[in-house]
């Protein structure tokens, strides 16, 4: 609603206006982000231990010198583990995400731009996925189980790919309509020449949404993932499973939890005020 | 509106076929053998061999499939592998037990979540707003089951208030019934209303700022009549289908929710019977909540039809 | 004060935050409209204009804000007003009309409880105002307001939503009517009931009328006074009339200039566009904001800003030379008639009984058309006539059905895809809208090297730009950095990269301004008679197609009604429905409406598709049989049951000699 | 997704490796009737910690996963439905927590010719909760039930060579007597909770016991659901007078370890009945927890595969064993509860166990050694497992690591890891390296026959020694200690020093329970559950 104009001679509040709250978000959130890649590369000269090595002396250290974050039941290093955590999501994130995003371009452009029984055959495909994703999703994890990061991938991707080529089929169809389409079938360019020339350049804004909205959701699909036990090898410093098989030991020692779970938030959060930031940047007119 | 929904409901079984090979196909690659499940490691290789072929194990892949699928369709949905009881009653069961937590959260959630987006969008871009969309992408980014472990502790744990396991004594009155699904709700609540809010957050603002929100403000009506008669239909509408999404979710996407607070729910009986290949319970909680998920996406739409007047009477009524 | 009748707005400013810091969008703006008088405001888009009409109801959007000045109506200082001094106000005193009435309206709501509500506003109780609702339509002059009431805006035509937010203004009895381009987007002859309406109700109100336009014509038939905007201040002011005829600002009479008039050509009246573009708020620098594109500017110009100079008894211009031109009379020298239609070039384009279908419903029913060789042919009729899908067709693109298309005499297949490389090359197209004409993630370069590369042409990238008057600097813009006018004229140079016989123009005008559009046109007809190819032309605007066709042709829901040389279409005797279109765009207001719009309903495909709204109807004949084909004369046909000296004729067309 | 479901399957067939029965089966195949008698043992009951006054009433809420079949005590093996049955059921013999006999539904049992027969006298008076008299014709139903292969019964194997069908027979109402296919002196463990399918059960019993659950055990199953939980309610015709003393038991289903134990935390459940001691016991004495343990024959068998490179060289095998740090093992897995083990099967809780040869210890030296006189450089292998021993994999990776062996772990779930067919694929008999959790078991044999014998049925590593071979018979034959002491010296020397299975820890067994509300629940080797003695408080 508009803000009325006070008394005459008056000017109003200004409002800052969206860029201004952008900034900041990107500001944090690429930092927080770019924190944690750089860990996720170089945790092994940061992280004070082996993140799996065991230290049957100190189980359940709490915080202090020596293990600034604590030990864990086998007397891992908190801290260690932590920081080792954020490769595992930082590899299969960034992985599905891409190829999600590759995958669900692909499909979605050659369903919008052929239309016809193509792209019939596709929906309906497409529908048959994104429909069932959870159970898919299950379903698959227990078939591909012991081929761990790969399925992770796999299964992510999968499930993005379904709604980046509906996203993409979506502006496609608008984009197909558009006279500058019909500019081109009307000097008889062919159709991957229109999909390729014409209507990609103009759906990269949709595709790059659309992969900055899945990163996050690959994060926080990663970690859940992970939380349920399919992903790394066991024993590897994922944060997800180190909140699982730690909840037990809240009640006595509660820093193995909530350090893994505080990476996950701020990586995810994070993610979630970039992609946003960027998003309304982009849908910006 | 009849053709869509005929239209609609025609498509349904077609996806479903596609769907349950799919589950079957995947089936088939998950390792192990439920004869095997049911007799123990230490039962004789003979004694497991003739479980097979009592179960019918050994016939091709196909032949069980189709035996299966029109067993579905005539509603002999056949026992349990593992558990020999009847399916229909497991995932009945099951279902019911997850419909109970998923309406409960999203009974929770719209109220929450709409009122957020409300008071968001009619503020925009002032510090309310601020406030409301930051905390929700924050929770809406956190996995449910990094607050669903924060709660448990603080409440159930620490606190002792409620009880740690989502499960339903048999004789709870309602308040304690209650009391065991609030935690697992909330958790899924404070997931959720995130993304709601925003939908509703950005139909308000559309509305707030549409021409007739403008109008009405210029013909003199006070800024609270015209969130009351003009703002708000026109900014919950759209945002059905946001809740038909969150629903959807809500119901397929527990898994996680259902172990940390052990509630027998769908999700849950859905994993376990892949991972022990037992397929009729696995096709038939496949199909069930297939079945529900389209239904739930197409009430979704109907009631969106039905609450917008331009979709419901045609936009090309001229 | 409080005796004063009227609006009166004293050195109004209004400022927006940007980026860059507060930039005035309306700048020190002074004028009055006394009860009962309608004020005309005109200007091109970013103006000012519409920034203007909301300061005056304190409605601005957000980060505007009124700096200076007074508005008062009625004697009411309408920005002292306290919050709920200023509802109560608005409640009471001010009525609003937007352009496109239909996002005006609660989509939700219906129609009747919209206007119910308003009329609670004004305190009847929930019975009176439901009793009073269908009287409201009534006075709008709505059918059926009983069943109108009942409907949701979206089942309404764009006239009927207008009106219905006519009648919400009405409700009020307001002291102060603002309409911000009520009728732009409507068809011409609904757009000429919708004025006429308003008209007839502004001496039944007796409030201060101020009516925002960018078309200076209309301006002029409805308004009593106008006052011409240009990047955010007054440039001249006076009785309607008199500026109009003579202009005293060179801004207006270049406005003037770049205006089609129907009853002028291309061959006799060539437009003239105004060079370079408004500025932006905050860009015009200290002196007159127009000197930049003013033939007249000097250094005066440029150094200080004009003042407002009383030039006579009831003018206003702000001009440093406003004393020395006194004759600056638009209406250039009746240029050297050309000869008109260039004969010995054969057909070149024939449709025969082609019929397209949407859904159901034929959108192009059994249409025979002719194309000469190196002729424009115009294409007029109202939104929804089928006029698109019918160029579509001879394009090649949009749904498929029968009828035949030929081309030099060899038929075209249906659609493009089928066509050969010679035939795609021959018929190329110059669409609507020019935001979605080009890539817009293209060059200009890229564009045209593209077209050209598929098109087989010969001229460079850089050659196509400069026929079409593009400055070569653009060639390695993007195509959505340019503006409206330069997109068209990248578009017009693509579509003649090819050398083609026929360009099929799409309303290829109706986005853009006035003085753009006149420079679009000229670019047409320039290269029309430079290359002698064949244009179909799309337009809805009469005057436009007057401009640029040879021949015409009138469509009416999904029919050709009339065919002919243009003089000869527009001086009539024409078909019934040609006729309404002339009038509505040369008939005074007020007039009682010959050709009611109604509520037409689509309804069988029996008899003369005009007969619900004809004047001349032969009742139980036009409604039930198909019109037959006459012809008049001179290759002029007409579809109708009357003869030739039953037709209706235009009362004398300005410019016809 | 996976490790939930894994740790599903795994939690449920926690007790998988409990089967005592097919062991006794190859026991008694081996020890060729020697005619020890131990009948006529009138022992009592060994829960004697008890308060002198006993409060009756309340009801003991029991954490648990859920069954993963249906709960049937002819093929049931996880020890969910073990204890479900067992508190409506009763044995002949029950299996205390130190292993001995303790009499149950027989009062006394003997063997008149050194093992090849055998009498059990029924106790009198004992009904079944629907009314129905126990007598010997019930009993010889039940063993016939088990006998015949159509009901694939898991201790039909534990009974192949020792009982036949038909060897059973009703001397008169209260005495059955069993004819043995050959005499066999431990045969009273085959018929006693050891052998967990052996339960007394009414002749009509049709395989639907959670429907008609009719025993002559201490509680009555009053509702069963497989997601769930069961209820159960105090049998009021249990034949000890005066037990149990609860109203009843009720067992809630925890699909998952975690929530099973955040259960017992938060007050949701007073006790477990798989409780395991990595998880449980560093939260002794946290909130209300209490924590009963007990020494167990139990282990996780790091088995290496001695038909396959590089397990094939029995330096490197050692190299594996002298990589150990046993106490630390103990330490991470059972939280220092179990007992050191030194890679041979006597647990020093078996009284042949030889007692001269040196505990092997962590000695990387000797491991660079070996390496280098078997010739590898880098040492570096795979190591499958299932779930439930994934904390000892862990530890074992994090060790190996530290003196240069780099170990991978391949997780697989359990149905994977125990799928497949036990003659040709099975991971757990199969793979180069793996482990596998064995129960506690009542004597060496258990261990030794089905395990390390050349071809043996689950010889996973590919053993094949004749010198063991031997002694294993012998040991079995043995009639005097110091025979047995000798015989067992051999095999033990044998298996420290070509090392096909690594056994670093012998297990130790808890059970956690609300230590505030209820006294007398406790822990036992193979995690029975005998509720009868406790009490609320």
């Amino acid at each position: 609603m508009t803000t009325s104009v006070i008394a005459k001679g008056i000017v109003p509040r200004i409002s800052r206006g969206v860029g201004g709250r952008s900034r900041v978000a990107l500001a944090v959130g690429g930092t927080l982000i770019l924190a944690w890649a750089v860990i996720a590369l170089f945790w092994p000269h940061l992280a004070p231990y082996d993140p799996v090595h065991q230290d049957p002396l100190h189980r359940f250290a709490p915080p202090g010198p020596g293990h600034w974050l604590g030990t864990d039941q086998f007397g891992r290093d908190t801290l260690s583990r932590m920081l080792a955590g954020a490769r595992p999501v930082l590899q299969v994130a960034p992985l599905a995400t891409a190829l999600g995003t590759l995958a669900g371009t692909v499909v979605g452009l050659v369903a919008g731009t052929f239309g016809g029984l193509v792209d019939e055959v596709v929906m309906r495909v497409l529908d048959a996925i994104v429909v069932f994703p959870t159970i898919i999703a299950a379903v698959l994890f227990v078939a591909l189980s012991g081929r761990s990061v790969t399925a992770v991938v796999l299964v992510i991707a999968a499930s993005f790919t379904t709604i980046v080529a509906r996203s993409v089929r979506a502006a496609t169809l608008v984009e197909r309509e558009k006279a500058y389409v019909e500019a081109a079938r009307l000097r008889g360019e062919r159709s991957w020449s229109l999909m390729l020339r014409e209507i990609l350049p103009n759906v990269t804004t949709t595709v790059l949404v659309e992969a900055t909205s899945r990163f996050g959701d690959a994060i926080f699909a990663a970690a859940t993932l992970s939380f349920l036990g399919l992903g790394q090898p066991p024993g590897s410093p994922e944060w997800g499973a180190s909140v699982s098989d730690n909840r037990t030991w809240l009640q006595i020692a509660p820093w193995t939890v909530l350090a893994p779970a505080l990476a996950i938030a701020s990586l995810v959060v994070a993610t979630a005020l970039v992609a946003d930031a960027l998003r309304s940047r982009w849908e910006a007119p | 509106m009849r053709r869509f929904l005929l239209r609609r409901l025609a498509a349904i079984p077609l996806t479903l076929v596609a769907v349950s090979a799919l589950v079957f196909a995947a089936t088939e690659l998950i390792p192990g053998d439920v004869a095997r499940a049911i007799l123990g490691r230490e039962a004789s290789e003979s004694a497991v061999r003739a479980l097979r072929v009592q179960l019918g194990l050994d016939r091709p892949a196909a032949t069980r499939y189709v035996d299966w699928l029109g067993g579905f369709v005539t509603g002999r949905w056949g026992d349990s592998y593992t558990l020999k009881v009847p399916v229909r009653d497991l995932v009945l069961d099951r279902l019911g037990a997850s419909l109970l937590l998923a309406l409960l959260a999203f009974v929770l959630l719209v109220p929450v979540a709409v009122t957020l987006g409300l008071v968001a969008g009619i503020n925009h871009d002032r510090p309310a707003d601020r406030v409301i969309s930051v905390t929700g992408l924050t929770f809406g980014a956190t996995p449910e089951f990094v607050t669903g472990v924060i709660l448990l502790v603080v409440f159930s744990v620490k606190l002792r208030w409620l009880p740690a396991s989502a499960q339903i004594p048999p004789d709870a009155s309602p308040v304690e019934a209650l009391n065991h699904l609030l935690l697992p709700a909330l958790s899924l609540v404070i997931l959720c209303t995130g993304y709601v809010a925003r939908h509703v957050r950005a139909s308000t603002v559309t509305a707030v700022e549409s021409a007739y929100a403008r109008a009405a403000e210029l013909r003199g009506f006070t800024r609270a009549q015209v969130v009351r008669r003009h703002v708000l239909r026109n900014a919950t509408v759209p945002a059905t289908s946001a809740l038909g999404v969150q629903l959807q979710f809500l119901l397929g996407g527990l898994v996680a929710v259902e172990l940390l607070f052990n509630y027998p729910g769908i999700g849950a009986l859905l994993l376990q019977s892949a991972i022990d290949k037992d397929l009729p319970t696995l096709q038939t909680t496949a199909m069930v909540l297939g079945i529900l998920y389209m239904l739930v996406v197409l009430g979704a739409d109907v009631v969106y039809r039905v609450l917008d007047p331009r979709v419901r009477l045609g936009v090309a009524a001229r | 004060m409080s005796g004063e009748r009227g609006l009166r707005v004293d050195g109004l400013t209004v400022a927006y935050e940007t980026a860059r810091g507060p930039v005035e969008a309306v700048s020190d703006v002074s004028f009055e409209v006394a009860a009962g008088e309608t004020y005309g405001l005109v200007g091109e888009s970013g103006c000012g204009k519409t920034t203007l009409g909301r300061a005056l109801g304190r409605h601005l959007p957000r980060g505007g804000a009124i700096t200076g000045g007074r508005v008062s109506v009625d004697g009411t200082d309408v920005l002292a007003l306290a919050p709920a001094e200023l509802r109560r106000w608005r409640a009471s005193s001010l009525a609003v009309v937007h352009q496109e009435a239909g996002s005006a309206l609660d989509p939700t709501m219906r129609i009747g409880a919209q206007l119910a509500e308003v009329l609670r506003l004004q305190g009847r109780t929930r019975r009176e105002a439901r009793m009073q609702v269908p009287r409201l339509l009534d006075r709008v002059r709505l059918p059926d307001p009983e069943a109108i009431a009942r409907r949701y805006p979206h089942q309404l035509s764009g006239g009927q939503q207008q009106r219905v937010v006519i009648a919400q203004a009405l409700a009020a009895r307001p002291r102060l009517l603002v309409l911000d381009e009520p009728t732009t987007g409507l068809d011409a002859t609904v757009q000429h009931e919708i004025l006429g309406l308003i008209w007839a109700l502004r001496a039944e109100l007796g409030a201060a009328v101020v009516f925002i336009s960018h078309d200076l014509a209309l301006v002029g038939r409805l308004c009593d006074r106008v006052g011409v905007l240009y990047a955010g201040r007054l440039i001249e002011e006076g009785p309607a009339g008199e500026v109009l005829a003579t202009p005293r600002h060179p801004y207006t009479s270049a406005l003037l200039a770049s205006a089609p008039q129907l009853g002028r050509t291309r061959r006799t009246h060539p437009l003239a566009a105004i060079p370079g573009r408004p500025p932006a708020p905050g860009e015009a620098g200290t002196g007159c904001a127009f000197a930049p594109r003013c033939t007249y500017a000097d250094d005066t110009c440029r150094a200080g800003l004009p003042p407002l100079d009383m030039v006579s008894g009831r003018r206003t211009v702000r001009c440093h030379h406003a004393a020395n031109l006194i004759d600056l009379s638009h209406d250039g020298p009746a240029a050297r008639a050309e000869p008109t239609a260039v004969d010995g070039g054969g057909r070149l384009l024939e449709i025969q009984g082609l019929t397209r279908h949407y859904g159901g419903t034929p959108v192009v029913d059994d249409v025979d058309l002719t194309i000469n060789r190196g002729e424009v042919l115009g294409l007029v009729g109202e939104s929804g006539s089928g006029k698109t899908t019918l160029a579509r067709a001879v394009a090649g693109l949009g749904p498929q059905g029968s009828g035949v298309i030929r081309l030099d005499g060899r038929e075209l297949a249906a659609g493009v895809g089928r066509r050969d490389a010679r035939i795609r090359r021959a018929v190329q197209m110059v669409f609507q809208n020019p935001d979605a004409s080009l890539n817009p993630s293209h060059t200009v370069r890229t564009v045209l090297a593209r077209a050209r590369r598929s098109l087989r042409g010969t001229l460079a990238p850089g050659e196509l730009a400069a026929r079409a008057d593009l400055d070569a600097y653009l060639l390695d813009s993007r195509t959505d950095r340019l503006s409206g006018g330069q997109k068209q004229r990248v578009a017009i140079a693509r579509a003649f990269a090819g050398d083609p016989e026929l360009v099929v123009c799409d309303e290829p005008v109706s986005a853009l301004d006035v003085s753009v559009q006149a420079g679009v046109l000229r670019l047409l007809a320039d290269q029309q008679r430079r290359t002698r190819t064949s244009y179909l032309f799309i337009s809805h605007d009469l005057a436009v197609v007057g401009y640029l066709a040879d021949r015409i042709a009138v469509m009416y829901r999904g029919q050709i009604v009339e065919q002919g040389p243009a003089d000869d279409v527009l001086a009539g005797p024409h078909h019934p429905y040609t006729a309404s279109l002339v009038e509505a765009s040369l008939a005074p207001l007020g007039k009682a409406d010959a050709y009611a719009v109604g509520d037409v309903t689509a309804k069988d495909a029996v008899g003369c598709r005009f007969a619900a709204r004809c004047p001349l109807r032969v009742d139980g004949l036009c409604e039930n049989e198909d019109p037959p084909l006459i012809t008049l004369a001179n290759d002029h046909t007409v579809r109708c049951h009357l003869d030739a000296t039953g037709l209706p004729e235009a009362t004398a067309l300005e410019g016809e000699t | 997704m996976d490790m939930h479901s894994q740790n599903l399957l795994d939690r449920r067939r926690f007790l998988a490796g409990s089967g005592v029965a097919g062991l006794l089966a190859l026991v008694a195949a081996c020890s060729g009737g020697a005619g020890t008698s131990t009948g006529a043992s009138s022992q009592q009951s060994a829960t004697g910690s008890l308060p002198a006054t006993s409060k009756r009433g309340g009801t003991l809420r029991a954490g648990s996963p859920p069954p993963p079949t249906a709960v049937d005590p002819i093929t049931m093996y996880d020890g969910t439905a073990i204890a479900i049955v067992q508190l409506v059921a009763d044995y002949l013999i029950w299996l205390d927590k130190d292993f001995t006999l303790v009499p149950r539904l027989a009062e006394r049992w003997e063997t008149p010719d050194g093992g090849k027969t055998w009498s059990f006298a029924l106790r009198h008076g004992v009904v079944f909760s629907d009314g129905t008299p126990l007598d010997a014709e019930t009993v010889k139903a039940s063993f016939d039930r088990l006998l015949d292969p159509d009901n694939k019964s898991a201790a039909l194997s534990a009974f192949d060579t020792v009982l036949a069908k038909g060897g059973v027979a009703v001397k008169d109402p209260s005495t059955v007597v069993f004819t043995l296919e050959r005499a066999f002196s431990d045969f009273p463990y085959l018929v006693s909770a050891g052998n967990y399918n052996t339960l007394i059960l009414k002749k009509d019993y049709a395989g639907d016991f959670t429907k008609k659950p009719i025993g002559t055990g201490p509680f009555l199953l009053q509702s069963y659901d497989p997601s769930k939980g069961a209820t159960l309610v105090r049998n009021p015709k249990y034949w000890e007078q005066g037990k149990p003393y609860l109203d009843g038991v009720e067992i809630k289903f925890y699909a998952d370890d975690q929530a099973d134990l955040l259960a017992l935390q938060g007050g949701d459940v007073d006790t477990q009945i798989l409780s395991r001691p990595a998880l449980v016991s560093p939260l002794k004495g946290a909130g209300d927890i209490a924590i009963d343990q007990v020494k167990s024959t139990g282990f996780i068998a790091l088995t290496l595969r001695t038909d396959q490179a590089p397990f094939d060289r029995k330096e490197v095998r050692q190299a594996v064993a002298y990589a150990l740090d046993r106490p630390g093992v103990n330490a991470t897995t059972y939280d220092g509860i179990g007992a050191l083990g030194n890679d041979h099967l006597f647990a020093a809780l078996f009284p042949a166990a030889p007692t001269d040869l040196p505990q092997r210890a962590k000695d990387p030296a000797k491991v660079a050694a070996l390496l280098a006189a078997a010739g590898v450089s880098k040492l570096s292998f795979p190591l499958t497992f299932d779930p439930p021993s994934k904390d000892y994999a862990l530890t074992v990776q994090s060790q190996l690591k530290e003196v240069g062996i780099e170990v991978t772990l391949d997780q697989r779930t359990s149905a994977d890891f125990y799928g497949g067919d036990q003659e040709k694929d099975t991971p757990w008999l199969f793979t180069k390296a793996n482990l596998v959790g064995w129960a506690g078991r009542a004597v060496p044999s258990q261990f030794i026959i089905p395990m390390v014998k050349s071809k043996a049925v689950w010889n996973g590593s590919k053993y094949a020694n004749p010198a063991l071979d031997a002694a294993a018979t012998a040991y079995d034959a043995a009639t005097t200690d110091a025979d047995r002491k000798a015989q067992a010296e051999i095999i033990a020397k044998a298996l420290n020093d070509d090392v096909p299975v690594i056994i670093s820890v012998w297990s130790g067994n808890v059970r956690a329970y609300n230590g505030k509300k209820f006294t007398g629940v406790q822990a036992h080797p193979a995690s029975y559950v005998d509720f009868t003695s406790v009490s609320a408080l």
